[in-house]
């Protein structure tokens, strides 16, 4: 019992983890109807500048409020290449941030090398009902909670929320009633950098982050996301404990190497299960 | 033609189509008219497969349908005009209207790929028949064109076209009017007369009513998602249940 | 400096003769960027001290670079466009392009010097192709000596299934763990995408295995040695040479110390005793670390000693001849940073286990164990 | 209100508004009329801002609304969440005045407006743009989609509003006959340009005008 | 609808007739024009591998297989309207189809044949239960069967594992052995012919516009009887199948297939391809592949060029590669190709009449 619950623990803390990059993608894709490929480079540019805070002598808490807010930054110039041209579609959108992706590894190399980094989070561990856990991981599970409430409270119940929403659900006429689109988009991108930050500097100090680490990041962030049609941070969040707590028990369980299969395998069936349910004329629209 | 038995479809606990029960002979035009929300779409989602119906049976010319795919259904003769514009937009007119004979062909994927004779013929009856259907509904100008930038009107004659190219035997018609001039609605009524004289099963959804009472050999009323009335033209205009719930008290 | 005027571009003429070309081919993008771009500066190290002292049989040696992306079909491009130019190929660092080109540089008949710690380039013996860095097995060979001389005799093994370096690793060891009286009673299988070894840590807690093996490299490397410090397993963390470097050193910071890693040589020169060994160290080393502020990692070493073998056989040859380059590297002698290369014509990875050391953290740094200095100060003086 | 001059839109190189000339009184009702593909849309688009002019000059006094062709809501919200966001201009967030004057939407309230019937719809967009409460209000085919009883509740609604509120109103419509009964005044837009207006009675005159749109044929027999 | 009959508020010719008319003899003499160039660029790419060295000729011999497997993508994509995240899988699949059958001693040929039918069939497999996904759910769950295929691939012993194979012979018809990379060259561009030839026919043709037609709008192809769930699983496996002959001739070229050959990254590298070159284009996958192609190459041997600084090789790819790819993305939106093509029409357009 122990043993099922110390995996279940792990594999929703690492399932967390992936839910914090699903989140950006979420709030990014709601807003804007585009897949932003950058996602994991927020987390990236977080991480390593966190790391690079730390190492000029800045105080943890300061180095990471402010490498956070450089992920903002990085996901606001994101947002201008991406959607600040008028008529760019959401799918050249898409091949745009996986550009900016390409692009931010030419500035992280130069300004952070091309050598992996890490810091160190919260240290030690604790033993709970007879599971040990890592202080980090809980901090990852308790900010991943607050994360995915603020950001589904924050789209389903207030104003400014549902207006962003409303961006991509129909742009035209969004700008009907006057809704700024493209100030929209733009504020949608600094959130899913804010959000990649954050995602970046509690996933730094467990897993060494390098320029390109953004790809596995991008990867579990994306399977989760789209668990939740893209749209729904909630059922992102789903997808992405689902994600973990299969890779967790698959390990625990003797499948190891199988990790891969198993989770990625499990999403797949959910999917196709859940997608026989619905009708292809309910998609489309009278 | 057709015949419906009972059907019923319920979204999330509210009955859109509640125990609907229709028959409409060959040659027939029948007229479906309500208020908005009654379930008058539904009704013909569920007759050409695209919902499945949670109660009743539907058959075209006793041939079971419910558990055929809405191709299946349309191989069988049953063609559908939307309501709104469903265009196949990056396609030209004609392409789009050639679609629509798409069970008229016969040619797949192999003898596509190395342009086989019989694929040439094919492509040349559809080519044809596609003109022959602009022509019909006045859009024979407007061929080559993007179909998705067409003014809303000309997309929905266009429908017409590629549906009418499909010869059916059961056409559906959802509010082919709406967003069409007074001029183009009798080009249209027209046509619907011809077709009729050609024989071909009419379902025709209309809120203009005076269009209805022109084509339709009966109509049926639905409200709520159960037909209220049914009948000819006069005996349904003159329903007092169907002045209340649709035509309203001034007409 | 050509006084000679004329205003040609070419500098570098300096014997009058044409300059011998050096291939490099290493990862510059793509997952392996961090180690390919180690071993570039140390070649382009390699080839300045030699320049410095007048090239090679008075000509100068030029490097013509390509990056093979981390990529076969790249590396297959990048040969095949520097092929026709070069005399020597060093490179590449991935497995997986190294074999690639491995039968093309066979068909050119151009001696390459690998960087890749892949078996099957050697196994078997192809004649052009030479291997650098030490092959995993010998890593794993090393350890179980050292397994034994600690009266260890069950253990725990993990690796990566995704790396070829850990999956050879973790079958030699396998393989060879009865020859050492060694019991292997716990395996673990993980993916290199894995980032929670809890599982594995249950599973060594659970059993009555006395080490902890841990093969793998890059990011899991950090990963489970953070989450071991936390884990407050009792069962000593083994880890391999993967680990001998300050990409693993420097994000566990303080939660490495104590650990035991196994490295090249090269990585602890400063604890040798006075040698020919030390000396070609520190020749690379002390340079090294001024140019770039940081000691240089062990995949920086595989592409040094790389150079110095090549210069080495090339000088033998007395010529750029390929067919004699290659029969002087196979007759090779030369000690390097990583340890005393003795390529034959049945080995071609020329090493031996005696050049790795185990070593335990302290204070941030790798420090032999008391086995190790034993050991290797026996093999560094012994001849 | 509303004074267009000189206005010409393009798409491309095809011009969809040829100097186009057209002018709404505050307190007025007027009716554009055209067949399809005349630009009547395109104007609508114009007057909201969403189309640029390629050159002339469109002014707008007072707020404006637009229910635009082809209802464009925004499907994934709810009915209730479309209403709210009307109200983004104004600032307005309480739908309840709107669900007054069109009790169906107070049972809709909490669907999502995609899956609608095409009708609901279009009592969706219209309650949207008076949740803005505009002074001036463009109606892109207002009947669209509508029962007839409904259609005769929204004009008697926009009448209303016109009366009582002083709504100046922009009505394009393919019902002509609705039109004329609304509007005072007209204007007929064919290819883009304005080939007719004047007072709805006296356009109601002329014979290719009744025989275009108000379809003085239907009712009789054919042939 | 306009009838004949009717009589317009005004003059005839100011109707909102359609701006230009395009007649089917319209048409016909827009595909002459077209076929000329088509011709003449045909013409150049099979005399290329005379006059390329071989350092060329790889690259040259790449850049076709990339262009084989985009315009499967843009088969895909751009008509069909369904995104594969994966098709690097069916790459490999053919890759390692061919490979293993020519590593058993089995006839070259028989592989090279086998691989585009194995990459088909595995589509077909795959495909009736992805395909009920659409849109982002079909574009992950492609994704994850790639990850999933090549973590297999690289665990099974019968693929060399994560090592890979090695070793597979040249490719051979009879007695008669390709050893010469101009040889592969020629192989590999008319299979890139053939591709093209296959998809644009196809698309031209019933099934295509039925395709195209579902991409826009399912529920109303199906209601014109387009059976959608099949049509999509052939557009599938059709796509799978010019994927899987890229990766059997790649299998031989090579002579050596491991699961880093076909990364998830190689994948998206070929929408961009697609995407760049023009969607919906048949040409334009062609034109993309080499775009990006050339691009990679001509920076690689610029960065690693003397004298560059020591982070040029991965900083100057990475930023112009981005930077390439961003500004044609943002200023060309419809591609390269579209954007050269479409200017000529409107040219055309110009000098050309008004309308009568
Ligand atoms: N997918 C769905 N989910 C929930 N409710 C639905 C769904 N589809 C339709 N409805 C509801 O079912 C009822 C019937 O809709 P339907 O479209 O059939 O009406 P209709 O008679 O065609 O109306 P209209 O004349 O306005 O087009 C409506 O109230 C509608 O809101
Ligand atoms: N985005 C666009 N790109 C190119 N042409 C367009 C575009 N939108 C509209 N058009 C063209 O501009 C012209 C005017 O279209 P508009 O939609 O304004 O007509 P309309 O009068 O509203 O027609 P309807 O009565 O059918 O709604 C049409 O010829 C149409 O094809
Ligand atoms: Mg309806
Ligand atoms: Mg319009």
């Amino acid at each position: 019992m122990t043993e099922f619950l110390t995996y279940l623990v792990n594999g929703l803390a690492i399932g967390c983890g992936f839910a914090l990059i699903a989140s950006g993608l979420v709030a990014v894709h709601r807003v804007t109807g585009v897949v932003n490929f950058a996602q994991g480079m927020f987390a990236v540019v977080a991480g390593l500048s966190g790391s690079w805070l730390l190492g000029t002598g800045l105080p943890h808490g300061l180095s990471e409020v402010a490498a956070v807010l450089i992920a903002t930054a990085a996901g606001l110039l994101t947002g201008l290449l991406a959607i600040g041209r008028r008529g760019t579609t959401p799918q050249s959108s898409l091949i745009v941030t996986l550009g900016v992706g390409v692009l931010a590894y030419a500035v992280e190399i130069v300004i952070w090398g091309d050598q992996p980094r890490s810091f160190p989070g919260l240290p030690g561990s604790l033993t709970l009902a007879g599971v040990g856990v890592q202080r980090q991981h809980l901090l990852v599970i308790a900010a991943t909670a607050v994360t995915i409430v603020a950001l589904a409270a924050f789209f389903g119940r207030t104003y400014l929320g549902k207006a962003l929403s409303a961006c991509a659900s129909n742009p035209y006429a969004a700008r009907v009633i006057g809704i700024d689109v493209r100030k929209m988009g733009l504020v949608a991108f600094a959130l899913g950098g804010l959000l990649g930050g954050v995602a970046g500097v509690l996933v730094t100090p467990l897993r060494p982050i390098s320029f390109d680490t953004d790809v596995t990041l991008i990867v579990n962030g994306f399977a989760a996301a789209v668990f939740g049609a893209l749209t729904r941070p909630g059922l992102a969040l789903v997808g992405a404990l689902l994600l973990g707590v299969a890779e967790s028990l698959a390990a625990g369980y003797g499948y190891g190497a199988y990790q891969t299969e198993i989770a990625l395998g499990l999403m797949l069936v959910i999917m196709v299960l859940q997608s026989a349910r619905r009708p292809a004329v309910l998609g489309e629209s009278v | 033609m057709l015949t419906v038995d009972g059907v019923s479809r319920s979204f999330g606990g509210v009955y859109a189509v509640r125990d609907v029960s229709l028959d409409i002979a060959d040659g027939e035009a029948r007229g479906i008219i309500g208020p908005n929300g009654a379930g008058k779409s539904t009704l013909f989602n569920l007759i050409t497969g695209h919902l499945p119906a949670d109660h009743g049976t539907i058959s075209m010319r006793s041939t079971p349908l419910n558990r055929l795919a809405p191709h299946r259904r349309a191989g069988l003769g049953m063609s559908i005009v939307f309501q709104g514009a469903r265009v196949f937009r990056g396609m030209t007119v004609r392409e789009n209207v050639m679609v629509g004979a798409h069970t008229r062909g016969r040619t797949g994927f192999a003898a596509a790929a190395l342009r086989l004779p019989p694929h040439r013929r094919d492509e040349r009856e559809i080519a044809r028949r596609a003109d022959e259907a602009l022509a019909r509904v006045g859009l024979g100008a407007w061929a080559g064109h993007q179909a998705g930038l067409l003014p809303l009107g000309q997309q929905r004659s266009m429908q017409v076209a590629r549906a009418l190219c499909a010869q059916p035997s059961l056409l559906l018609l959802d509010e082919p009017a709406s967003g069409l001039r007074a001029a183009e609605r009798e080009a249209l009524a027209v046509l619907i007369e011809e077709l009729k004289a050609d024989g071909l099963t009419i379902m025709l959804i209309e809120h203009d009513v005076a269009f209805v009472t022109r084509l339709a050999d009966r109509i049926t009323v639905l409200d709520l998602g159960r037909v209220i009335a049914e009948g000819t033209p006069g005996e349904v205009r003159a329903d007092p249940l169907v002045v209340s719930a649709y035509l309203g008290d001034a007409s | 400096g050509g006084s000679g005027g004329g205003g040609s571009g070419g500098a570098s003429s300096g014997g009058g003769s044409d300059p011998i070309r050096v291939g490099l081919i290493v990862s510059l993008t793509g997952n392996y960027t961090p180690l390919g771009s180690e071993d570039k500066k140390a070649v382009e190290l390699a080839v300045e001290q030699v320049n410095a002292q007048g090239g090679l049989l008075g000509r100068k040696v030029e490097l013509i670079q390509r990056d093979d992306k981390t990529a076969p079909d790249q590396a297959i491009v990048a040969f095949n466009q520097i092929k026709g130019q070069i005399d020597a190929l060093i490179g590449p660092v991935f497995s997986n392009s190294a074999l690639a080109i491995e039968p093309l540089a066979e068909r050119e008949k151009i001696p390459q010097l690998s960087l890749a710690p892949a078996q099957e380039q050697v196994e078997p013996i192809k004649s052009y192709i030479f291997v650098t860095p030490a092959l995993s097995n010998m890593y794993a060979e090393r350890y179980l000596q050292y397994i034994k001389a600690q009266k260890i005799t069950k253990i725990a093994v993990a690796h990566d299934t995704k790396s070829a370096y850990s999956v050879a690793g973790h079958k030699a060891m396998v393989a060879l763990a009865p020859k050492y009286g060694v019991t292997v009673v716990v395996d673990e299988p993980y993916e290199t995408t894995n980032s929670d070894f809890s599982a594995i840590f249950t599973h060594v807690r659970d059993s009555d295995a006395e080490a902890l093996v841990f093969w793998g490299s890059g990011a899991p490397g950090v990963t489970a040695g953070k989450q071991y410090a936390a884990s407050g397993l009792k069962v000593p963390l083994f880890l391999t040479a993967a680990q001998a470097s300050k990409l693993w050193l420097e994000p566990m910071g303080s939660a490495a110390e104590g650990m035991t890693v196994q490295s090249a040589i090269g990585v602890i020169g400063d604890h040798l005793p006075d040698s020919k060994q030390k000396k070609v160290i520190d020749q690379m080393a002390v340079p090294f670390k001024q140019k770039y502020g940081y000691p240089p990692p062990q995949f920086a070493q595989d592409g040094y000693s790389a150079s110095l073998l090549l210069f080495e056989a090339i000088k033998k040859a007395g010529s750029t001849d390929k067919q004699k380059v290659r029969q002087a590297l196979e007759t090779m002698d030369l000690w390097t940073p990583n340890g005393r290369f003795r390529y034959s014509p049945t080995d071609h990875s020329g090493l031996r286990p005696d050049f790795i050391s185990v070593n335990t953290v302290k204070n941030g740094q790798f420090v032999p164990t008391e086995w190790a200095a034993e050991q290797l100060s026996k093999t560094v003086t012994a001849e | 209100m509303i004074e267009i001059s000189d206005l010409v839109v393009t798409y491309g190189s095809a011009t969809a508004l040829d100097h186009v000339r057209l002018s709404v009184r505050r307190g007025e009702m007027v009716a554009l009329l055209g067949p399809n593909g005349a630009g009547k849309s395109t104007l609508a688009d114009t007057l909201s801002g969403i189309v640029s002019p390629a050159s002339g000059t469109v002014e707008v006094a007072g707020r404006l609304a637009h229910i635009p062709e082809g209802r464009q809501l925004f499907p994934d919200l709810t009915v209730e969440d479309n209403l709210v966001l009307g109200g983004w201009r104004a600032g307005a967030r309480d739908p309840a005045p709107v669900f007054e004057i069109l009790p169906r939407l107070a049972e809709l309230r909490r669907r999502r407006a995609g899956v609608l019937s095409g009708g609901e719809q279009q009592m969706v967009a219209f309650g949207r743009a008076l949740m803005s409460r505009p002074e001036v209000l463009v109606v892109d085919e207002l009947s669209l989609g509508l029962a007839p009883i409904a259609t005769r509740d929204l004009a008697a609604h926009l009448v209303e509003l016109n009366r009582d509120q002083g709504l100046t109103v922009l009505l394009i419509e393919q019902n002509a006959r609705l039109a004329f009964g609304v509007c005072e005044r007209a204007y007929v837009l064919e290819a883009g340009r304005i080939v007719a207006e004047g007072p709805c009675a006296e356009l109601a005159e002329d014979p290719r005008v009744a025989r275009a749109y108000l379809g003085g044929s239907i009712e009789e027999p054919r042939r | 609808m306009t009838r004949p009959a009717e009589q317009p508020v005004t003059p005839a010719e100011d109707e909102p007739g359609p701006p230009s008319p395009r007649s089917p003899e319209a048409a016909r003499g827009r595909r002459a024009r077209r076929l000329v160039p088509g011709l003449a660029v045909a013409a150049v790419t099979l005399a290329l591998p005379a006059f390329l060295d071989d350092s060329a000729l790889t690259v040259y011999i790449f850049l076709g297989l990339a262009a084989m497997v985009t315009v499967g993508v843009s088969l895909l994509m751009g008509y069909a309207g369904q995104v594969s995240l994966g098709q690097g899988a069916f790459y490999a699949v053919g890759g390692y189809t061919a490979g293993i059958l020519a590593v058993r001693g089995g006839p070259p040929l028989a592989g090279l044949l086998a691989a585009p039918l194995v990459a088909a069939v595995f589509a077909v497999v795959i495909g009736l239960p992805l395909l009920r996904l659409r849109g982002h759910h079909l574009a992950f769950a492609t994704l994850a069967m790639q990850l999933i295929l090549l973590s297999l691939a690289g665990r099974l012993s019968f693929t060399g594992g994560d090592i890979g194979l090695q070793g597979i012979p040249q490719l051979a018809v009879g007695p008669f052995e390709l050893s010469d990379a101009s040889q592969y060259a020629y192989l590999v561009w008319g299979g890139v012919a053939l591709v093209m030839l296959v998809t644009h026919n196809v698309i031209e043709s019933r099934p295509g516009r039925a395709l195209r037609a579902l991409a826009t709008s399912e529920t109303a192809a199906a209601s014109s009887g387009v059976p959608v769930g099949r049509y999509k699983l052939v557009v599938f496996a059709l796509s799978a199948a010019f994927a899987g002959l890229a990766g059997g001739i790649y299998a031989f070229y090579t002579g050596y297939v491991a699961p880093s050959s076909f990364p998830v990254l190689l994948s998206i590298e070929y929408i961009v391809m697609a995407v760049v070159g023009g969607l919906g284009t048949v040409w334009g996958a062609v034109v993309g592949a080499a775009a990006i192609t050339l691009l990679v190459q001509a920076l690689n041997v610029v960065g690693t060029a003397p004298g560059m600084p020591s982070y040029a090789p991965s900083v100057l790819s990475y930023a112009v590669y981005a930077l390439v790819l961003i500004v044609v993305v943002l200023f060309l939106p419809h591609g390269l190709l579209p954007a050269v093509t479409d200017r000529r029409r409107r040219r055309e357009e110009a000098r050309a009449p008004a309308k009568p």
